[in-house]
């Protein structure tokens, strides 16, 4: 048992918080550090993709791929070095459905052609990608998902609906998974897909705003879609196989969460000690500091799951439910943590962003809008209670 | 002992229900959300029109003269409806307080106008400093012959940008004691005054505050509400109002809240039938349900106890920080089992899930209640 | 809307308090209040029998009961109010097995014959009563029942063993549900039987102590047993109907908890006020005043619960769903008020009963373990939900 | 980094799991409990000639100069057994403290004893005042030649009935601050001596505790561990320790109690089906899973910060509330999906529900560790 850190990966850590306190003074003007900044606005993301091409010419999007494909063959702990840098200084840079879901896939499944395509521009950073797999009657049981993949020609044609994909309407590469034998029931039958979406005909993207209002999902919409057939990643009618291996890479990266309070809480100690509520500063008072302090245990044992996670994962053993258990686990601390921000702010946590009133820019005023949603996104907590269930605990499927 | 409504207040709901549902659909709840001043003025007229405006205020000035359990009632059925607009500022805090501290001229003046639905009240009470207590007032006013000079800001003063009259809560003389309840006084502030200066800002609850900035305010003696610096027992009674209204707008969102799950549950499929025959769905819902039944139940208690004038600090705290906390988690497993699209500005479960949290914040936030019962209880 | 006691009904709770100020003078030393008390000990056992005799003589046993069987056809929130003054005294006196589970039911399904044996002695508070309803394989689901009761000339023959019956060690009176058609599966072919247990061979009692190493329960042993044949109540194999009306009693009746609640909540506000930890009294405490008003919040909620549910009765419409919600919410109330009070308590609260440092004679240590047992009592939280869910919510039974 | 055990870590712990299940039953747990000792000098011996009570102490005591992290395994194991006894309070109160300050004539006289089983050591710091912190300690030592004359009152010390010497916290000078961490020094204070009494009575988690009572009891100043005055830092040290010692404790009964638990699920049946088969009982399992593993990273990370004497004082106060409330909670979904069976003396999952809470008091309860994390984070 050692949780030292390296030399080698302490100077890695030195070198990414130097290169995010440089970066991030670029950072346009009411910059929160949160998942909106990169996907509401053109000025965000343009500031995303600013930072994206600087991390991959570091080769630090990267760092985990194999050396065939660019990569370092880095272990996760170090890359998890790297992420906790960035979600500390709350930079933007790295996209998580390119880099973290997509390539890996694409890594395990595509053809070489398909690599050499699409996985180059990701490790560049020079394109966003976004995951067109719920449907408006597919969410928790993805399996139910009705687009239909026909082919035609060199094609497959696609039609049907898909919702909540984030950051469409700013994406360049789309992956999709699609039904493309209709006469076999939920997961068998589909397959999955990855597009440009620049040369893809038929696509129509439409805003689905979240309910403080930001505009960060869409609904894609195919209209008789056109890809190529070279596009199939994995085997036809199997494409759920490729959709399970994915939605592990997305559930084990989602610790980003806990990060992202840490940092929120520390500039939340500061408010407290500077901000008086009557006579006393609110660092003073016990309730706020019980309050606080929970917070901070429950991100440590936050960040100590994420490492054991990234040590498994080097140790090539990383159970599906272990992937689970730290994505249930991180979305209902995001969830407690906007609860519990709005409780220490009062009547001014209520101040929605624009107004002088709102502290920190009226983040929380969203977050507490926005945090619980993600108990629902990449696999609801029922599902992933089921997924550790079954797996973790060896039961039966429930009744 | 009897915990039915009449059947006058039942038909009073009934046709408040139908009302809300036809002249206030959650489309027109979103535009009326976007607009400038927050509420629709072609809705209040028809409300007015009613004779809502009038419910509590005595016939002598035009009103039917119903109770506080009445008016419960209607902002019930109106927080059911997410109904936007300044009426519980209006009646709870405007015109109960004049009917209860007027004099024959105020109420004269006052009380006819609100019946008729002419003039919307602000509660200017709260400052920076957030509070809800006596002690944290420090917007002052000073008498100068037969007027007052008010100097100073208040905060989340909720429709104060589209009131005639702010209510506003001063402090006439330097409190001796830590509590501070000696030495303030209400004023009704004619709301285009010169110097005072309204700035609306947007909050979750989609209720425009103000932050009002009174720059040597004049006010006339006659404008003052009860007594000089006595004003306090008139906004304990106020606050009282207001948090068990709020409570009521509450429950009424809570249970549609609770209907429209239980409906979606019913009807959404997933892995091959209706998510209701799920173990988990059915019992988060009746978490949802025991929410909403205790909340109404210690609501209507509270609201009846202070309707009698009997003791019920503590009963009124203790609504307040249950109901609160009954509607935040309700609208939030609402929320959960309506799947992603109950996190979407289209879905009318936001428009309540960002009440509750309003409403919780609202005449003091749970732990502001419980510190209230904590003396209650002895502590 | 009237939440106002009459001017009887004030003047009945001014006579109740008298009468238990008076009466608790007699109790033994380390009274406590709870029904620890009463099954425990042979002393507390007298002295609850003495007042029971007290309570017969004065006729509150039996206020709700119809005239004709010596009640005063009382409303239910009348009863509410004794009971309300009883719990607030820690008083005993009041068997809820016998006068509020069993004689309700006799009264509604047995025969004359047996209303006449049975019902006198339970209002006179002569008898105590136990529930010979669970047995080791059937506790949450008691249909899968299996003790066998056969006829056999004039009499009943039961076998079979019972458990988790509380107090049998001190009862005259049992109530027991047993299979008389094994052909029948579940809740058809059950029987429902009432029996004097002096005048039953065969009748075994042997002791399960609690976690905490009270004697409450029993564990009871037929063997051969004889109950004649008219003990049965209600229809031969259609016991299950019984059953059901008694546990809405059972369910209706258990908001005591809310009331022992709030008796030990004022005694702590006291001792919160005279107990120093550090250099002030407990009550300045920031993190004790929250957790105690909370605990009042609570409490206020749950007598609010227990009046809507004595007035809905009154008005003749106690829906099943509405009893069980009441039975959910005070014996959850009653675990998160035994965590509470240790919480406060610290290293004290967990000292045991017979050490001088042991507050409140120890009560709140065994309350911790005996607490959550009556999540499971009377129908687990589980079946309560399922309850409600299927009658208050119309949803279909649970997959 | 590397999360796993070396092999011999590994086999320690299995050769540990066999004993514990061999020679402490439940049965025998049970029994030890029922004692007046509160632990059995056969099991005692028994660890003895396995090598325990030397793990930690150097080859040149007599010991076989194992890590901290050994021992914690160890503890761990003995936690998912319930084993009764002072092995905690000896060799983590005692040895360690004994090694980290004591001199070399200490260390000749009681690592060696300790090591053989033939010592027992309890620490006297807690009094009536029931907290943990240097400001609450008024129990006074006062010089006198070579000797120290100690009075006043230590509650709640666990074995101070059976042990041989008693680690005595006490006051020898007053302090200048509040905070009271200053003037502050240890006596190993042997049981027998004259002025000394000890008054043992039962907890919930099943270990005697004593009032010990100082009358003018006399040690000599040799027997002071650690600089005089400056005894604070040794004592943060120990408690630190103790700490993460009752961590490792907690989350091998904890393991333990989840096991049992899902075991039962799967065998218990109702409505004609195993319960394991029902969503709420699987998602309880679920819950109680998660607790125990996250209870068990943040214990060894702890664990492992605090041996390489790196700042650890947040992560410990962490893993003490985080592991202290996952027991509690643990034991208590355990014994809920036990049915009735899991509140009954004779069942096991009532000595683990006991201990869960006996162990979230030790060594600071959660709020006393919250406040020490509001520190760290610099509240």
């Amino acid at each position: 048992m050692d949780f030292r850190f390296t030399p080698e990966q302490e100077a890695a850590r030195e070198e990414y918080d130097a290169f995010f306190d440089e970066v991030m003074k670029e950072a346009p003007e009411n910059w929160l550090g949160t998942l909106e900044d990169v996907y509401s606005t053109k000025e965000g993301n343009d500031f995303h993709r600013r930072v994206a091409r600087m991390l991959g010419e570091k080769g630090w999007l990267t760092m985990v791929w194999p050396k065939e494909y660019g990569g370092q063959e880095a272990t996760r702990v170090a890359q998890l070095i790297f992420l906790e840098s960035m979600g500390e200084h709350g930079a933007p840079g790295y996209d998580t459905q390119g880099v973290g879901m997509l390539a890996p896939t694409l890594i395990r499944h595509a053809s070489e052609e398909i690599k050499r395509e699409f996985l180059p521009p990701i490790a560049r950073g020079e394109v966003t990608v976004c995951q067109a797999w719920s449907e408006p009657n597919a969410g928790s049981d993805l399996a139910a998902l009705t687009t239909r993949a026909v082919e035609d020609g060199d094609d497959f044609v696609l039609n049907g609906q898909k919702t909540w994909t984030s950051g469409a309407h700013f994406a360049d590469f789309m992956y999709v998974i699609a039904r493309t034998n209709p006469e076999e029931l939920r997961h068998r039958g589909l397959s999955y897909f990855v597009l440009n979406m620049k040369e893809t005909p038929g696509l129509t993207i439409r805003p689905v705003l979240s309910m403080d209002g930001h505009h960060l999902w869409d609904e894609v919409f195919f209209d008789d879609a056109r890809i190529p057939k070279r596009n199939l990643v994995g085997e036809k009618n199997r494409g759920w196989y490729v959709v399970l291996s994915g939605m592990e890479h997305e559930r084990s990266s989602l610790g980003g969460w806990v990060i992202e309070c840490n940092q929120h809480l520390k500039k939340l100690v500061q408010f407290c000690q500077e901000t008086n509520r009557g006579s006393e500063p609110l660092a003073k008072k016990p309730l706020v500091r019980h309050r606080l302090a929970q917070m901070a245990i429950e991100i440590e044992v936050g960040r100590s799951l994420q490492y054991r996670l990234a040590m498994l994962a080097d140790q090539g053993a990383l159970p599906m439910h272990e992937a689970s258990a730290a994505k249930l686990y991180a979305s209902e601390l995001y969830t407690r943590f906007s609860e519990t921000v709005m409780e220490i702010l009062g009547l001014y946590g209520a101040v929605t962003h624009g107004s002088k009133w709102a502290p920190f820019l009226g983040t929380f005023e969203f977050l507490y809008q926005m945090a619980p949603g993600w108990e629902l996104a990449a696999g609801s907590t029922e599902v992933q209670k089921n997924v550790i269930a079954q797996w973790g605990l060896e039961f039966p499927r429930p009744y | 002992m009897n915990i039915a409504f009449t059947e006058e207040q039942e038909m009073l709901r009934t046709s408040a229900r139908d009302f809300v549902e036809k002249e206030c659909p959650a489309r027109l709840v979103r535009q009326i959300e976007e607009s400038e001043g927050g509420y629709s003025p072609e809705l209040w007229r028809k409300m007015a029109d009613l004779g809502w405006m009038g419910l509590v205020i005595p016939e002598e000035y035009g009103g039917v003269g119903g109770s506080f359990l009445d008016l419960l009632l209607l902002i019930e059925e109106m927080g059911r409806g997410c109904l936007p607009g300044p009426f519980l500022s209006t009646l709870v805090l405007g015109a109960l307080p004049i009917m209860a501290a007027g004099t024959a001229e105020q109420k004269e003046e006052f009380l006819p106008k609100i019946a008729q639905g002419e003039m919307i009240l602000a509660l200017a009470l709260t400052e920076p400093s957030a509070r809800w207590d006596a002690a944290s007032i420090a917007v002052g006013a000073v008498s100068e012959k037969e007027q007052y000079i008010i100097n100073g800001t208040k905060l989340f003063i909720e429709y104060a940008h589209i009131a005639d009259y702010l209510l506003c809560v001063a402090r006439t003389k330097d409190a001796p004691t830590g509590r501070g309840e000696d030495g303030l006084s209400l004023f009704l502030v004619d709301a285009r005054s010169p110097g005072l200066k309204c700035t609306p800002f947007k909050t979750i609850g989609s209720v425009p505050q103000c932050e009002v900035v009174f720059d040597n305010v004049v006010v006339p003696a006659k404008n003052m509400l009860g007594e000089r610096d006595r004003g306090w027992p008139v906004v304990k009674d106020m606050l009282e109002r207001g948090a068990i209204a709020k409570c009521a707008e509450s429950i009424g969102g809570a249970r549609q809240v609770v209907e429209m799950t239980v409906a979606y549950a019913k009807e959404r499929v997933a892995y091959g039938r209706t998510i209701a025959s799920f173990q988990t769905v059915q019992h988060m819902c009746v978490s949802m349900l025991s929410y909403a039944d205790t909340a109404r139940n210690i609501t209507y208690e509270a609201a009846w106890r202070l309707s009698e004038g009997l003791p019920c600090a503590k009963q009124v705290a203790s609504a307040k920080a249950w109901a609160s906390e009954a509607y935040e988690r309700i609208t939030k497993m609402g929320a959960h089992l309506h799947g992603a699209i109950g996190f979407t500005r289209d879905h009318d479960l936001g428009l309540y899930y960002r009440r509750a949290k309003a409403a919780t914040l609202a005449f003091g936030d749970p732990d502001h209640q419980r510190e209230v019962v904590a003396r209650e209880i002895g502590l």
